[in-house]
């Protein structure tokens, strides 16, 4: 036995730090915003450095407490969940940077007796711990427990903009949320009746294609499509993110609608893919859905009047393009998975830096309405590349990551020759490029004579790396692209099952 | 087998039930759908005494229907009735989606094997001579399955963010601090619930009983404190330690968990010999966090800060 | 069928005959007060009645105590919660409230 | 019929009613309460799950994901019924929920 400490354990980090920060920022609430940096900062380190770990061809696992499965719970991380909380930790990262400049100045005066901006952190390292140990889970009990802690701080995070409509739409959320995991519960509890495990690898071994299993997943995917805002269970994404604070709108469409579309993937390849549960009738419905959700997505984005909102929709139509994995690949993991691992990424990076950005808009013309967006002038040069640059991304242009990731999709589909979801892909992209385009041509129609006021005193050196923030996020959105055979060769660790 | 078979009893307790929920719902006054609530939330924990859950029916009866009921109560009258009804079709699409549920739930646990069916019920009793104590309930909740217990404490705390962040003042509670009777109740009542906690946490290791229970008997203690209007009572002020104590429980949890780790095992993997009083040290803490939390969602907001400065 | 049953069973008994009467007051009374008086007086009578059968089917002193213990902390509940429930009604003057 | 298959269809039945109730209501309150009579159906069903007999000692693992669920619950109904206060108190109404 050594006297040296054992070499940190970096998946339980993830979870165990966030969950501790929380806890102190809410003890020491003076200093939340530092102790919710750190250990952001700590966390996404952390993230970092599990996805070197698994990156390395070890995929990480554990039985917590030492108790094997199927009696314990134990905690898994291939290459899909380690880019996952990778891709949380650093998009946190960026998103609480921005928050430490913002957030004060975002809310109504504490006076009012209607804001709390002290909430924002202990709610953000909640968020964290929850999304982090959501990815890592293999246990389908835990993952209801995840699900909750994650739903819960995101109803917190959505009314903590104090605005009416926020409260009304993160009361709606917190009811379909509820009802959402209980569903997913209850196929849980029909699993448990049927097989008496919890565990999904115990599981996988154990199902089989018959009714109460079949009914079981209906009501489980039922629950997470409505959770992941699936067409048309849509209906209360676009009002809670498009109200929210913004760098809550940056985490809810970053961050929290990946959580559920990934159970669904996991549980989809995982554990009814396998025992021939998913059947291609289903795959082909989830499909139909996620082509609507692509559509109409982006039709609404199109129509959206306020640049929020569009920036919302258009969340609707990437969860749609993340299901269509499952009729493109069954239930194998192939090219399509790879593509939709590969969009949920970079999409995570160029949402969460066009709602910063939205912010930005919102600070400096005091709206954000779409056909008024002509003053750009006001606008710092960095906040237009920066949209940019995300919306090269959402839209699927090369070199982003979201065009490798609609590459891959529409090999898989062309490949199969499914032409009807190689036309939905085509058309979704041509709408959101045309919505991201009413957006983008407003810069370039500026009005060159209408000057900068340079009222504010220029930003210390901090402020401005804070603001590069989005900008790099953004980047990073595109670099997925530049650099995508690492980010897939990571997906192959553990793929095999 | 004819103790499997379904008894008198057993019917009269099942369509009680169906019958107390669909009149709870049903009705149109709020004040008598509260009623009928807690009345529900009883006879749910007489249902599950007689599933032989002893440890769900105290934590029922406490949280489920006496905490939740009076949560619901107290916050009634800031929410003003809606009468209105959804549409037509949107009833009738509902009406289709609830009486297919039931008859695919129907359909699916007809299926499933009741008399023997696979369960995890063999494993844990199988180990529970490792686990540290005797009661098979604690034994799932804080050592075979301890990390969701650790995980649920995270969700209790998001909710006391929430509140307190919704509600930065807590709307007043009518103090009883003139009632002569009220306060001699109180006298004795207080001691017998802390007392009572004590004894649910201890009994917790080997019988019905543990820190939700003794959580929730504390937490009924500090209400009274609160109603009384006992200046030092938690809750009546925000204080640095009402939020230490608040987080305690998280706290001394993750501590145990990463603590029995750092000699090369497992996180949450407690050393055998110390199982028992690692478990009851986290049971303690999360008694004391757990009764504070129940206080605060039933208060519905923050305190005013002592010093009467915005924190 | 022993003795102690057959004491035990006349007890289980007549505690559910008040407790019917209770139940019944509580629904019929027409307000406030005579209907406390009928839900507080009878069935702190039928619990008592009913506690005192279990006691005498206990296996142990301790038990017997536990069940004791029980009727006191309910008969100290009522008896401040029927109080309470009183003033807030006298005090709300809304005695004459309708029945249910 | 067994006595743990009658409970579990009486859980189905409570989850069912509820779930008409939770679509169709308007009053925020009656939703509430709807969520958490939900939530008890599911219960019912998993302590159903447990019971085996009144010879065989039941399976404390449902029991134990009950308490985890009531909790949760109870989290959640408190997080609900601050939140509704503010949606009635910045004049918010049930109908727009």
């Amino acid at each position: 036995m050594s006297d040296a400490l054992p070499a940190p354990d970096w998946a339980v980090l993830t979870v165990l730090l966030p969950l501790l920060g929380a806890a102190l920022a809410f003890v020491a609430e003076r200093q939340a915003d530092r102790i919710g940096f750190a250990a952001t900062t700590g966390v996404a380190l952390s993230s970092v450095m599990l996805l070197l770990q698994v990156a390395g061809g070890a995929p990480y696992q554990q039985s917590i407490g030492g108790w094997a499965v199927p009696l314990g719970i134990a905690l898994k991380a291939d290459g899909l969940a380690a880019l996952m909380l990778a891709m949380t930790g650093l998009v946190g990262l960026g998103v609480a940077a921005q928050a430490l400049r913002t957030m004060a100045s975002e809310l109504p005066p504490a006076r009012q007796g209607t804001a709390a901006p002290w909430a924002f952190w202990p709610l953000w390292l909640l968020l964290l711990g929850g999304l982090n140990a959501l990815y890592l889970s293999a246990d389908q009990f835990n993952l209801y427990v995840t699900l909750e802690i994650v739903s819960l701080a995101a109803v917190g995070l959505t009314a903590l903009s104090g605005k009416p409509e926020a409260f009304t739409a993160a009361m709606r959320y917190l009811l379909v949320g509820f009802l959402a995991s209980l569903l997913y519960l209850l196929g849980v509890a029909l699993l448990y009746a049927r097989y008496g495990v919890l565990d999904i690898g115990t599981a996988q071994s154990l199902l089989r294609p018959e009714p109460v299993a079949q009914l079981a997943m209906t009501v489980m995917l039922a629950g997470l499509a409505l959770k992941s805002a699936l067409f048309p269970l849509h209906f209360w994404l676009p009002p809670a993110h498009g109200n929210a604070a913004a760098s809550a709108s940056a985490l809810l469409s970053a961050l929290v609608v990946k959580a559920s579309v990934y159970l669904v993937l996991r549980l989809w390849f995982d554990l009814f893919g396998p025992t021939g549960l998913a059947t291609e009738a289903a795959g082909l419905l989830l499909g139909l859905l996620g082509a609507g959700a692509i559509l109409w997505g982006s039709l609404q984005a199109v129509l959206a009047e306020r640049l929020k909102l569009l920036v919302a929709y258009s969340t609707v139509a990437q969860v749609g393009y993340l299901f269509l994995a499952l009729p493109l690949d069954g239930t194998e993991r192939g090219l399509a998975w790879q593509g939709v691992a590969m969009l949920a990424l970079a999409h995570a990076f160029a949402k969460s830096a066009m709602f910063l950005c939205c912010q930005i808009v919102q600070d400096r013309l005091g709206h954000d309405r779409i056909r008024a967006l002509t003053s750009s002038a006001k606008l710092p040069r960095s906040t237009q590349l920066t949209l940019a640059l995300a919306a090269i991304s959402l839209i699927g242009l090369p070199p982003s990551g979201g065009f490798v990731g609609k590459w891959l999709l529409l090999q898989a589909s062309l490949e199969g020759g499914f032409t009807l979801w190689t036309a939905v892909i085509m058309a979704g992209t041509l709408l959101s490029a045309t919505a991201m385009f009413r957006v983008l041509v407003r810069f370039f129609a500026a009005q060159p004579d209408d000057p900068v006021e340079a009222e504010a005193p220029p930003p210390g050196i901090t402020a401005r790396l804070i603001d590069l923030v989005p900008f790099a996020l953004a980047a990073v959105a595109i670099l997925l692209g530049l650099v995508a055979t690492w980010p897939l060769m990571v997906l192959q660790v553990g793929a095999g099952g | 087998m004819s103790g499997l078979l379904i008894s008198a009893l057993d019917l009269v307790l099942g369509l009680l039930t169906l019958g107390l929920a669909a009149a709870t719902l049903g009705t149109r006054d709020q004040a008598r759908m509260l009623m009928l609530f807690v009345t529900f939330g009883g006879v749910v924990a007489l249902l599950w005494v007689r599933l032989r859950a002893p440890d769900v029916a105290l934590a029922e009866a406490s949280i489920g229907a006496a905490l939740t009921g009076g949560l619901l109560l107290r916050m009634r009258p800031m929410l003003p009735p809606s009468d209105g009804n959804a549409p037509r079709p949107i009833r009738a699409l509902a009406a289709a989606l609830a009486l297919g549920t039931f008859a695919a739930l129907a359909w699916a646990l007809s299926l499933v094997d009741w008399g023997a069916r696979p369960s995890l019920a063999g494993p844990v009793f199988e180990r529970l001579p490792e686990s540290g104590v005797t009661n098979p309930v604690t034994a799932v909740l804080l050592n075979f399955r301890a990390y969701d217990t650790l995980l649920e404490v995270a969700v209790l705390l998001v909710a006391v963010v929430g509140v307190w962040m919704l509600s930065p003042r807590a709307p007043a509670l009518t103090p009883l601090r003139d009632d002569p009777l009220f306060l001699a109740l109180l006298r004795l009542l207080v001691p017998f619930l802390c007392i009572l906690a004590g004894y649910l946490l201890w009994l917790g290791s080997f019988a019905p009983g543990g820190a939700f229970q003794a959580g929730a008997a504390l937490s009924a203690a500090f209400l009274f404190l609160l109603l009384a209007g006992v200046p030092d009572a938690p809750g009546q002020a925000d204080r640095a330690w009402l939020r230490a104590a608040l987080v305690m429980g998280l706290a001394v949890f993750i501590a145990v968990a990463v603590g029995v780790s750092l000699r090369g095992a497992a996180l949450l993997e407690y050393p055998p010999a110390q199982a028992k009083n690692l478990i009851l040290l986290i049971e303690a803490a999360l008694t004391v966090s757990i009764a504070l939390t129940l206080m605060v969602l039933f208060q519905g907001g923050r305190p005013a800060s002592r010093d009467g400065a915005d924190p | 069928m022993s003795w102690a049953e057959i004491v035990a069973a006349t007890l289980f008994g007549s505690g559910a005959f008040f407790f019917l009467g209770g139940t019944v007051g509580l629904l019929r009374f027409p307000d406030v007060f005579t209907r406390l008086h009928a839900l507080t007086k009878a069935d702190n009578l039928g619990l008592g009645l009913i506690a005192l059968g279990a006691i005498v089917l206990a296996d142990s002193l301790w038990i017997a105590l536990k069940i004791l213990l029980v009727w006191i902390v309910v008969l100290l509940g009522s008896a401040t919660s029927g109080y309470l429930v009183a003033r807030h009604a006298r005090r709300g003057s809304n005695s004459r409230s309708p029945p249910p | 019929m067994t006595a743990a298959l009658w409970h579990a269809l009486v859980g189905a039945g409570l989850f069912s009613l509820s779930l008409y109730h939770l679509i169709v209501a308007q009053d925020l309150l009656r939703r509430i309460i709807a969520v958490n009579l939900l939530g008890t159906g599911l219960f019912v069903i998993l302590v159903a799950l447990g019971y085996r007999g009144p010879d065989a000692p039941p399976d404390p693992v449902p029991h134990a994901l009950v308490l985890t669920g009531i909790v949760v619950a109870v989290s959640a109904t408190g997080l609900a019924l601050a939140l509704a206060r503010r949606v009635h108190a910045s004049g918010g109404r049930s109908e727009d929920v």
